[in-house]
């Protein structure tokens, strides 16, 4: 289990790295953390001839509160896409704003792998049960791409195509994510996944996130579902849908019900499709009711 | 490995003109995905190389094509073997052409295709999904066929 | 008994180089020159193979050659199988048809592994695919494709043994039932996987091998294979071993390797790599569907058992098909029943071939065993506890005679049990049950009583093929006083783990009453050795542990005989005592460990007449009990020493995920005499790990086409320290009157009990529901699948 | 075709170490064969087992899943590093022993590179941290009790100085 050969470019700055992209397309891929690409050099699935280095760019290691000036609704953070996992664990702005993806990083595989994985890396990876890639998706982030043209802003919603398959182009960097963060105290946010070992790929995970007002009724709900489509699903129909409820029992059951008929699930050697449909309208109404919980 | 694929698409051809197209190698070398060259063995079977990128993993296949139990226009087999590096995989598929509205086709298809070798070893996970994309991509490719050729 | 050394805490001798990373693994040895091997193997469950082009692999720079199994098979002979089927051939590399996903094809040899991988995927191999089956039933229907169409025949063995009154005490029994259960396919799966380097000197017209082996006769197979004399072929057995449990065998891993040293002339080594290691290393496990019949009367006394058990073996034949023999001798586990019939089926099909996995086939037995007695209280509404104390042996029965022809050595099976339930707080085991299924949730509990049969011989050799007449299984070591006289044991085979250094030092230091952290201990290399059948079995505490205590015998009785002729008094009148001898009584007169190694290596003028000079002794030992055939009906004494193992678990399922969770883990256990108590407790509580991940985790799955799924980590789920539970152990012994210490085996202990135990919990909390579910592993999905009441 | 080479430069258990390696080269196999430092293993080179686990500017990490050149300018400390400055064993190590926490010892240094990075972290941690920490470390042979054992006792006795 030896990589094919390739070349190595440590990129100084993220113009370089684009530079680098643009000359070598679809021959050259980013690395920062590696922890998914490398195993798959290693089977030698992939197979790029020129590794961009990206992990050291200081560009790609910020935490920001960023309040959008043209958005009046939610302040952002953003977060550099070579900001590795176990710094979102540790970094105070990141817990106090982005609890939700707080409480994904913990299913992310082990505590090794977190240490040299990176948000940007979880995220164009795009493995379908893959955690950080879900929390984009159900709280509406903004991708920030880059090339040697400039920038694009892609909706998380529309950037996961397929299992492994982004809407980014070859020559294209991801540059940082920006999350809206929803103003109010009253917030409250859930992950859960069921894996067969901890820190196994999730058969399904489901998180949600809600804002209840001072009478406890929903103003907001935000909720998706990993593992059970061929790429993160976030379900802003059944979002809109609890907003205004009262967040009682029966409406989370219903609304796990619906959620349970938007996917598209797959089966493979530990969990059917059946099996994954019914775990994700299991997860939706945990996580609703935990989310619930976690304002109260 | 195997993986099973079924559905249908709307095309906006008329039936004959669809079958001409679906059994043309020109066609068939720009809609199967990844294949990057076609050349003709004999009536209706072609050798073909196939790199298939999916995302970060990509693994070139040296294979045929073949289309078989022709009846014209209504029904074929297409058959897609190849084998490389990182394995086999062998596809096969049949398609189904229904006469919709004025120049329009309901195009049904089932197919199965078997994978071998690393691929099948350790991707089992997300197969499944990837052979829907591929498809997808197969039908994006058809209709930018359809498109030039009306163009 | 009173020890002075065995039995006592004590820091293994092993353990410190292992701490600061000074371990020397076959992947540590480095040898100049060394070139390196990659795999081209077989993406087809079965295929012809019509040609080979290396062209284009040779072209790179690095690369030195292309074995083909063509070249490989026309110069060295057919790797040994157990059983008496001489047509199901196995070469290193496919010879013309490759058999399973994963079989090796062509070896490449590069100067390094990462050009050798690069090289692999140059090798152009033309396939025909060929039919294939992959159903162990199916294969022995008439018409089904043959993996191997010489032997004529999907069936590598076949018999069915009668052992007592079957008939007449099924239809005496007040009652029968009948019911299957399936052993999934996986195995042990070490950390390490399996390599190998060799060196051929062609001026000593020798081949010095490496390899991270546990594998009786290694270097005589090898050799036969390689058609050379077994003196021509060195096997260091000093080489740490990264784990084994039974699969770290390497006979073609060896003969692909040593053929290519010795035809290239450079050193070779093959590391495989995890996924050589899973589709190509031959190391699955068993995969067996018993079908169970079982004769019991109102009371839940167990009268007699119809046991057909089909197990398959994949591809090729190892020794794997004896698997199913080892369970003959301890057939009806620790319970009195009066007869039985066993069909064991031994058959091949289109996958990885399976190797000796920890325990033998006992641990699947067992599984099905256990669940027999389980569904005979249920069925009798009977406690489960109280079913198994009806039928235990009792502790004064021993000797016990099974129908199968093997004597129990000891136990007190009663008393472990309740050891167990005590240290498992069994009423509030009991009470959680209860008010978890009070809150919705379910919960089971799960009780095992499992033997391990330890000290291992070859009885199931001949049992299994009548033109093998071994019955010699021994075991050896040498002991060594130096001028200074310091201690050195010498052991004759590789160790994987279960501290042999320290048993031998502990050994040797309990009989000549010396501190067994002055005593090194070495492995010696196979010109070197002394005849071992290496560490399988169980075998160790009892048969290395036996020889060297011979050894030391032998030591002390020359010391004895050196101070009986200096000091002039007859031996019957000294005393020996931490290697000095006196004269009894207060007479003074004694002769110190110093003075008589110096006798013994200086001054052969004081040496009694007739005793060699230098003081060193051997001892061979041959497994107590053994050396005897089987009868005709199948009757045999098979291991000598029967250590019992009581698993009482708690699990809790989330009837919403199918998820389950082991509550509480207690495990009584008896293996007679401890030597390590560390150890012990470490070989147990990995050996309940292995057997959680056998219940619950890992399986060597197989798509319709053949292809292992299950190939990397990601997918084959060896449990980890969060899915493994904190365990409570209790010991009790019971010593066997077979061993010098009264010590048992326990190297396969845990694994042998566990998956039983989880298994009948995972049962007992499905129950309320009217579900079971009959095959291991028991996923998250099998166990949804049960609750929605689905097929398993 | 020969193989470009990259010049690296790291300190290794406080040694800087140069060399010229493919960009293909593993960090683990950069340890192992190319400085000879075998104490690190490789089990499934592909980031599951952690038996190649190493302090990369002390963070425990997978070395099978980083390249050499990416580690380049690094400081890393492996299981030789762990040994106190005579070259006997070091706190943690030390109570791997009397805990008797491995048996075939292949999985253990990177087991104990796991344990010393948490005990930097968190000197008395719980059983569940302890867990926690180790849980993308397998192991075969000891069921983690005697692990999980010996991490504890080493949270009692720590030296301050190298473990």
């Amino acid at each position: 289990m030896k990589a094919a050969p390739f070349e190595y470019f440590r990129a100084s700055t993220l113009a370089e790295a684009c530079a680098q992209l643009a000359e070598h397309g679809a021959d050259a891929k980013l690395i920062a953390g590696g922890q998914s690409l490398v195993p798959m050099m290693a089977m030698r699935l992939a197979r790029p001839a020129w590794l961009i280095d990206i992990r050291r760019l200081e560009e790609l290691q910020r935490i920001e509160s960023r309040n959008d000036p043209v958005s009046s609704a939610d302040d952002v953070v953003s977060v550099g896409a070579a900001v590795r996992q176990c710094v979102i664990e540790r970094d105070p702005l990141a817990r106090a704003s982005l609890p939700l993806l707080g409480r994904a990083l913990k299913w992310v595989g082990h505590v090794q792998t977190r240490n040299r994985g990176t948000v940007g890396g979880s995220i164009v990876h795009a493995d379908p049960s893959a955690e950080i890639p879900l929390v984009t998706c159900v709280l509406d982030a903004v991708l920030e791409l880059r090339d040697a043209a400039g920038a694009t802003d892609v909706p998380a919603r529309e950037f996961f195509l397929a299992p492994m398959v982004t809407a980014i182009a070859p020559e294209q960097c991801l540059a940082e994510i920006r999350f809206p963060v929803w103003k109010g105290a009253r917030v409250g946010s859930a992950f859960e996944e069921v894996s067969i070992r901890q820190g196994d790929f999730a058969l399904v995970s489901a998180c949600a996130q809600v804002a209840l007002d001072a009478d406890g009724k929903c103003i907001r709900a935000a909720l998706g579902i990993g593992g059970a489509s061929p790429f993160p699903q976030a379900l802003p129909e059944i979002g809109e849908r609890l907003a205004g409820t009262q967040l009682d029992d029966r409406t989370i059951v219903d609304a796990a019900d619906a959620a349970a008929k938007l996917i598209d699930p797959d089966g493979d050697l530990h969990a059917t499709a059946a099996y994954r449909r019914h775990l994700a309208r299991v997860l939706v109404e945990r996580v609703l009711r935990s989310a619930r919980e976690d304002v109260r | 490995m195997a993986l099973e694929v079924q559905g249908e698409q709307t095309l906006q051809l008329g039936r004959a003109e669809l079958w001409r197209m679906l059994i043309d190698p020109a066609v068939l070398a720009k809609t199967i995905p990844g294949c990057n060259a076609v050349r003709r063995i004999e009536e209706d079977r072609y050798e073909m190389g196939l790199k298939i990128q999916v995302a970060n993993v990509s693994g070139e296949y040296m294979g045929s094509v073949a289309i078989t139990d022709k009846r014209e226009p209504e029904h074929y087999v297409l058959t897609v073997e190849g084998q490389g590096s990182i394995g086999f995989m062998k596809g096969s598929a049949a398609f189904d052409l229904e006469p919709k509205g004025e120049g329009e086709t309901l195009l049904r298809y089932a197919g199965s295709a078997e994978l071998g070798g690393v691929v099948a070893g350790v991707g089992q996970r997300v197969l499944s999904g990837v052979a829907k994309f591929l498809v997808g991509r197969f039908f994006k490719a058809l209709e930018k066929c359809i498109e030039e050729a009306k163009a | 008994m009173n020890f002075r050394y065995i039995g006592k805490k004590r820091r293994t001798k092993e353990d410190p180089r292992f701490v600061t990373g000074r371990g020397r693994f076959v992947a540590d040895v480095a040898l100049p020159g060394m070139k390196h091997v990659a795999l081209v193997t077989s993406p087809h469950a079965a295929a012809r193979i019509k040609a080979i082009r290396a062209e284009k692999a040779l072209a790179l720079q690095g690369v030195h050659y292309v074995l083909t199994g063509e070249e490989l098979c026309a110069a060295v002979d057919p790797l040994l199988i157990g059983v008496d089927a001489p047509l199901v051939r196995r070469y290193p590399l496919a010879n013309g048809v490759a058999r399973y996903a994963g079989e090796w094809v062509a070896a490449v040899v590069a100067d390094s592994r990462h050009l050798a991988e690069d090289a692999a995927e140059r090798v152009e191999v033309d396939y025909e695919p060929i039919p294939y089956i992959l159903d162990a039933e199916k294969s022995i229907e008439p018409g089904a494709p043959l993996v191997h169409p010489e032997h004529g025949s999907n069936v590598l063995y076949r018999r069915k043994f009668v052992w007592g009154p079957v008939e007449e005490d099924f239809a005496r029994a007040a009652h029968r039932l009948s019911f299957r259960v399936r052993w999934g396919r996986s195995a042990t799966v070490p950390i390490e996987t399996f390599g190998v380097a060799a060196q051929w000197d062609p001026a000593q017209q020798l081949l010095d091998v490496w390899a991270s082996i546990q594998m009786p006769k290694f270097p005589d197979q090898t050799a036969r294979a390689l058609r050379l004399p077994g003196n021509a072929v060195r096997v260091y057995f000093d080489v740490d071993v990264g784990g084994s449990f039974g699969v770290k065998r390497g006979i073609k891993h060896t003969v692909l390797v040593g053929y290519l040293a010795k035809k290239l002339g450079f050193p070779v080594r093959f590391i495989e790599d995890r996924l050589e290691n899973m589709r190509g290393g031959d190391m699955h496990g068993p995969d067996r569907i018993f079908d169970l019949q079982v004769a019991f009367d109102a009371d839940g006394t167990i009268r007699s058992m119809k046991i057909r058990a089909l197990d398959d073996v994949g591809a090729y034949a190892g020794r794997s098909p004896l698997q199913l023999g080892k369970p003959v001798g301890a057939i009806v586990g620790p319970y009195r029943i009066g007869s039985v019939e066993y069909e064991p089926i031994s058959v091949l099909t289109n996958k990885t071939a399976q190797e000796a996995v920890r325990g033998f086939g006992q641990s699947p037995t067992n599984y099905a065993l256990e669940s027999a007695v389980d569904r005979v209280a249920r069925h009798l509404g009977m406690d489960r506890v109280a079913i198994r104390k009806k039928n235990f042996i009792g502790k004064d029965q021993f000797p016990y005679l099974i129908p199968s022809g093997t004597t129990y050595d000891s136990g007190d099976y009663h008393t472990v049990l309740d050891k167990a339930l005590a240290a498992a707080e069994y009423a509030s085991l009991v009470e959680m049950r209860e008010a978890a299924r009070k809150a919705g949730r379910l919960a089971g509990i799960g009780i095992s009583t499992c033997l391990e049969p330890s000290g291992g011989n070859t009885a199931f050799e001949p049992l299994f093929n009548p033109k093998n007449e071994t019955t010699t299984w021994m075991d050896s070591c040498l002991v060594r006083i130096d001028l200074s006289g310091a201690i050195t044991g010498v052991m004759n085979t590789s160790s994987a783990g279960q501290g042999h250094e320290t048993l031998v030092a502990t050994v040797l230091g309990e009989i000549l009453e010396r501190d067994p952290d002055t005593i090194r201990v070495v492995h010696a290399d196979s010109l070197t050795a002394l005849p071992s059948n290496s560490p399988v079995a169980s075998r160790m505490a009892i048969m290395l542990g036996g020889a060297a205590a011979g050894a030391a015998k032998r030591i002390k009785a020359a010391l004895l005989a050196i101070a009986a002729h200096n000091l002039g008094v007859p031996e019957t009148l000294l005393e020996y005592r931490e290697g000095n001898v006196a004269v009894k009584g207060a007479t003074g007169k004694s002769l110190g460990w110093d003075q008589l190694v110096e006798i013994a290596h200086r001054k052969f003028h004081r040496m009694p007449p007739g005793l060699e000079p230098g003081l060193q002794a051997k001892f061979v030992w041959e497994v107590p009990k053994g050396g005897a055939l089987p009868t005709a009906d199948g009757r045999i004494q098979m291991y000598p020493c029967f250590s019992l193992e009581a698993h009482v678990v708690l699990v809790e399922i989330d009837p919403a995920t199918g998820q389950a969770k082991l509550v509480r883990y207690a495990c009584g256990h008896d293996c007679g005499t401890m030597i390590n108590p560390d150890i012990v407790h470490g070989l147990t509580y990995g050996g309940i790990a292995h057997g959680i991940g056998a219940a619950l985790y890992e399986k060597f799955a197989y798509s319709d086409n053949g292809q292992l799924l299950s190939q990397s980590f990601m997918d084959y789920l060896i449990p980890s320290a969060l899915e493994i539970p904190s365990i409570t152990m209790v010991d009790h012994c019971t010593p066997s009157p077979l061993t010098e210490f009264g010590q048992k085996g326990s190297g396969e202990a845990g694994y042998l009990g566990a998956p039983a135990a989880i298994a009948c919990a995972v049962n007992d909390a499905l129950g309320p529901m009217g579900a079971s579910i009959d095959e291991l592993p028991m996923t998250p999905l099998a166990i949804w699948t049960r609750i929605q009441g689905g097929p398993t | 075709m020969s193989e470009r080479l990259y010049r690296v430069s790291m300190l290794v258990n406080a040694q800087r170490r140069e060399a010229e390696v493919p960009a293909r080269l593993t960090l683990v196999d950069f340890l192992r064969d190319t400085l000879r430092l075998t104490g690190t293993h490789t089990g499934c080179e592909h980031g599951i087992c952690g038996a190649c686990s190493v302090l990369l500017d002390g963070a425990p990490v997978r070395s099978c899943l980083i390249y050499a050149v990416q580690a380049d300018g690094g400081s890393v400390i492996t299981i030789e590093g762990l040994a106190r400055p005579d070259g006997t064993q070091g706190t943690l190590q030390d109570s791997f022993c009397e805990a008797h926490a491995l048996q075939c010892g292949f999985c253990t240094p990177g087991m104990i590179i796991a344990a010393h990075a948490l005990l930097n972290d968190n000197p008395a941690p719980s059983e569940a941290q302890i867990r926690e920490a180790i849980g993308g470390n397998l192991c075969r042979c000891t069921g983690y009790q005697q692990i999980v054992d010996a991490i504890q006792l080493a949270s009692g006795k720590r030296d301050g100085g190298i473990a």
